[in-house]
């Protein structure tokens, strides 16, 4: 109970000074949220990024993804072999 | 004006409701006493925080957040709850 | 330039040789171990060649750049500061591989031993190759990745399994200093550019840091009160990152207890490549450092406090192993003890550091891996329980009698007779007596004066307590193989003419790192920014001081002689002359010889037991209360090791809340 | 509009309640809910950034790392069913294989 009661002040200690941070800081936004209304959910401007600027990092991710794949199926399968 | 006013207040009304959903969810993920209930108030959590994005006009990343995080990791950590919780485990696996 | 189009092989090909190994090493000979000596033997020969067309051509680097995402790019910098250090890690990580194949030849998991050991090397390759800070970083966290799991390479040791923990927390901290420094730094860039970062340069090149050191110095932030220049803080703090990877004082506690991984490994570690990251980090950034001449004395007083406080640690110790750490953390004391020498020789501080930092790599690996060899055969770490292996391992011994002298720093000063070691300790320390001369403020010098003393003795009392005397166990050694024997020899050999031969075109090599045609620096103006007054040409020294390294070298060598090669004549010679004493006096003076015997009893036993008093309570005193001391602050410290993670994260988290309170209470940015 | 801050508030809430579950609990799954919490804390941040300094990149980096999440939670997953298959119980307080 003691430990819930410390993990519970040090959490809130942390949201103290993280939203002192948000609130004191000013943030440089646009005026108006964008909407582009002949891609009013984002897909073709995302597909474009994707494809051009983070092509690597999009071919690392599959890698990792695959290596992801393959390490929970060596990990969780069962010993029975050894 | 009056029009955008109201806009403004539908919008954070909205805001007001999800991000409720989404604190009191996710309280419950780490205080449920039940695994099982923890996992369904995540998956709660996800599809509201997939709300917040609709909100934020990132349609597409809350489709996606739809898709992969209640579809996907929501039923893995369902699987994981079920095929680890002790009381359960007669015959369900080997 | 075809070779320089090559450059990108030389940290991909180890890394390539860790999967290949990691994957498929079972299958093949020795647990795959010529795949990373290989491709490590190609990069060797890739950075010799590139090197030798820098030594040709100075001032052109090899330098290409890859745009990686926003304003971020991942490129490869070889100028002769890179240079040298590629070689220095090609050729010896692949020395110990080839030693390792001997060395590890008895272990079940040399695939991912030597798995493990390519991917360091390409990491560390990374570092030294990178020509941005945060690609620099990147690999930097790669090494201490490495680090982690080459010091935990046997981890069902226990002792291993902390060791490898303790080794990661600690560089750990070091690290996240690191990245707050590359931090601050990057939002005091975009400060300067007024939030417009211009279009196709990428701000965290070493070339644009450089550029903008006027403006970083300009810029200041009040702190208790007083006002620290940016520039101050951002070096303190890669500084910090260097403390934490180099194992300077208050976060050198890894080093020692990292000697729990397999020998080879703690040659590579801890002779040659990660330890000296730190040290290249500095030099890396030297012209930072020198705009911040606080910062520069701060490495400085870290530095040659090190290199005291661990040869002191290293005189009592008896794990071989542990001697060597010892040594290791306070060579890289006089490394950094050079490089904060730069407010009065300028460029030419990272000239003498490097030089000892590659000079060190060789008779440092060369002293570990003696010391694993001496393991292996012997199959012990206690040096007590050795003595005589200079009997059955000849090579091992002449290997390690070179490493030593080179250690020591054993040569003629004003000639070209000398060991590696003599000409780039040598040249240490006499930059710190240039420095104190220049500027009344002797302590550096006398750090590192005193500190070569006790390097050479307790380098000699290791040398005499293990080669030679009675063995005072039945251990049954024999030589090593020749995978051992042969690395050992190509290292010695290099060891002691190493220095000789390189010695004055290296400062001259090395002095160029700065002005080429990438990065360029305008050493005039960084000496203006800090107040310096710089110094070229220095040859006044009195002899004195030209002789004292070797004085106290020779001195050191001779009370290790004394206490621990002549220990047993010694101690009966006193007992015999103490009787002979007695004798003389009872049968000069029969009839006084109650009288006599009380005097001669009384005065000199009891003078023998004053003498004997100051030796061991005094003098033994404070080398064991030092160590003492620093056992018992660690008993009250583990007690907080609960050894929960999630306790860790907790106090991890409770702190950096109440450090930014803190921050936010006392520093105000303006 | 609604501002920027009260997006980040309620990204920095959900973060600290993951936080306090990683603190807290002793379940090894629970743990990885507190993750997934966590992880969609600094989403919602990213996509918030994106919307407001209309650049798409954080939605780009958004789906990268939900897709990360994604192996994470995998992987999480199989090590958490392996130890329970060894040891039968997943008290990560029980788990200290590891530990000096």
């Amino acid at each position: 109970m003691i430990n819930k009661a410390i993990n519970g002040a040090v959490a809130l200690l942390f949201l103290a000074v993280v939203a002192l941070a948000i609130v004191t800081t000013t943030w440089i936004t646009v005026d108006e949220l964008p909407q582009n209304l002949a891609d009013q959910s984002n897909i073709e401007a995302i597909g474009v990024q994707i494809f051009t600027q983070f092509v690597i990092p999009f071919e690392v991710l599959s890698l990792v993804l695959l290596g992801a794949l393959i390490g929970a199926v060596y990990i969780a399968k069962s010993e029975v072999e050894k | 004006m009056m029009a955008v006013d109201i806009a403004g207040i539908g919008e954070l009304i909205m805001f007001a409701l999800v991000s409720t959903l989404t604190i009191i969810f996710s309280i419950l993920v780490v205080t449920a006493k039940d695994v099982v209930r923890a996992s369904l108030s995540l998956i709660v959590t996800l599809v509201s925080v997939a709300g917040i994005y609709v909100l934020l006009n990132a349609q597409f990343i809350g489709m996606v957040q739809i898709l992969i995080y209640v579809g996907g990791i929501g039923v893995l950590i369902l699987f994981a709850v079920m095929l680890t919780t002790q009381e359960l485990k007669g015959g369900s696996d080997d | 330039m075809a070779i320089d189009s090559l450059a990108f092989l030389i940290p991909l090909l180890p890394a390539l040789a860790f999967v290949i190994t990691f994957f498929f090493g079972k299958k093949m000979y020795s647990g795959g171990a010529l795949i990373p000596i290989g491709a490590i033997a190609i990069s060797c020969i890739i950075s010799i060649l590139i090197t030798i067309n820098l030594l040709q051509n100075p001032e052109v680097v090899v330098h290409q750049s890859y745009p990686w995402f926003a304003i971020f790019n991942l490129g490869i910098l070889i100028d002769p500061l890179a240079g040298v250090m590629l070689c220095m890690v090609t050729f010896v990580s692949l020395l110990i591989h080839i030693y390792a194949v001997g060395y590890m030849s008895h272990d079940p998991a040399k695939p991912r031993y030597f798995a493990e050991t390519a991917l360091f090397t390409a990491a560390m390759l990374g570092v030294v190759l990178s020509d941005n800070i945060l690609q620099l970083f990147i690999c930097w966290e790669l090494v201490g990745l490495c680090s982690y799991l080459l010091i935990g390479f046997w981890y069902q040791k226990p002792s291993a399994a902390a060791a490898a923990k303790k080794a990661f927390l600690t560089t750990r901290v070091g690290d996240v200093m690191f990245l707050t420094g590359i931090i601050i730094l990057f939002s005091s860039i975009f400060t300067i550019y007024n939030g417009n970062l211009p279009e196709g340069i990428y701000v965290l090149q070493f070339n644009e840091m450089f550029k903008l050191i006027p403006e970083l110095s300009a810029m200041h932030t009040t702190i208790l009160g007083s006002e620290v220049s940016m520039l101050t803080i951002i070096t303190l703090l890669f500084f910090g990152g260097a403390v934490g990877k180099s194992g300077q004082f208050p976060l050198h506690v890894w080093l020692p207890d990292a000697m729990e991984g397999p020998t080879t490994v703690s040659a590579l570690i801890h002779a040659a490549t990660m330890v000296t990251a730190g040290v290249y980090l500095v030099a890396r950034t030297f012209p930072m450092f020198m705009g911040a001449p606080d910062a520069l004395i701060v490495v400085a007083y870290v530095g040659g406090f090190t290199a005291l406080f661990a040869s002191t640690m290293g005189i009592v110790m008896n794990d071989i192993k542990r001697v060597l750490a010892f040594s290791t953390i306070s060579q890289l004391g006089y490394m950094m003890l050079g490089l904060g020498m730069g407010a009065v020789v300028g460029m030419e501080a990272v000239g003498v550091s490097m030089f000892h930092l590659i000079n060190h790599a060789f008779f440092k690996a060369l002293l570990f891996l003696c010391a694993g060899s001496v393991i292996h055969s012997v199959g012990t770490q206690d040096m007590r329980q050795m003595g005589g292996v200079g009997k059955v391992m000849p090579i091992t011994f002449i290997t390690m009698l070179v490493a030593s002298l080179a250690l020591a720093g054993f040569g003629i000063p004003g000639t070209q007779i000398g060991t590696s070691g003599f000409f780039s300790k040598d040249a240490i320390i006499e930059t710190t007596y240039l420095f104190g001369e220049h500027t009344g403020n002797y302590i550096p010098y006398i750090f590192g004066i005193v500190a070569a003393l006790l390097t050479s003795i307790y380098i000699f009392r290791l040398l005499f307590m293990t080669f030679t005397g009675k063995a005072r166990t039945d251990y049954g050694g024999h030589e090593s193989p020749s995978s051992m024997t042969v690395p050992l020899s190509i290292l010695a050999v290099l060891a002691l003419i190493f220095g000789a031969l390189t010695q004055t075109k290296f400062y001259r090599f090395l002095d160029e790192t700065f002005i080429n045609n990438f990065v360029h620096v305008n050493i005039g103006d960084l000496a203006e920014l800090g107040n310096y007054h710089l110094v070229h040409g220095h040859h006044g020294e009195p002899l004195l001081i030209l002789w004292m390294p070797i004085i106290v070298g020779v001195a050191g060598l001779l009370i290790s002689f004394l206490i621990y090669y002549l220990k047993v004549v010694d101690m009966s010679k006193i007992v015999s002359r103490n009787n002979f004493v007695f004798k003389l006096l009872y049968n000069r003076y029969y009839q006084h010889h109650i009288f006599i015997e009380v005097i001669s009893l009384q005065l000199t036993y009891g003078l023998s037991l004053v003498g004997e008093f100051i030796d061991r309570k005094i003098i033994d005193g404070i080398i064991d209360g030092i160590s003492d001391g620093t056992i018992a602050i660690g008993e009250i410290i583990r007690k907080i090791q609960t050894g929960v993670v999630q306790s860790y994260a907790t106090a991890v988290i409770a702190g950096v809340g109440l450090l930014i309170i803190l921050l936010k209470l006392i520093v105000e940015v303006q | 509009m609604i501002p920027l801050t009260y997006y980040l508030i309620l990204s920095s809430i959900v973060f600290t309640i993951g936080l306090y579950g990683i603190m807290s609990q002793r379940n090894g799954v629970r743990l990885l809910m507190s993750v997934e919490l966590m992880l969609n804390s600094a989403n919602i941040n990213l996509v918030a950034f994106s919307s407001y300094n209309d650049d798409m990149s954080g939605q780009v980096f958004t789906l990268f790392s939900i897709a990360l999440a994604a192996a994470e939670a995998i992987i999480g997953f199989a090590i958490l069913l392996s130890i329970f298959r060894m040891r039968d119980m997943i008290n990560i307080d029980d788990i200290n294989i590891l530990r000096w």
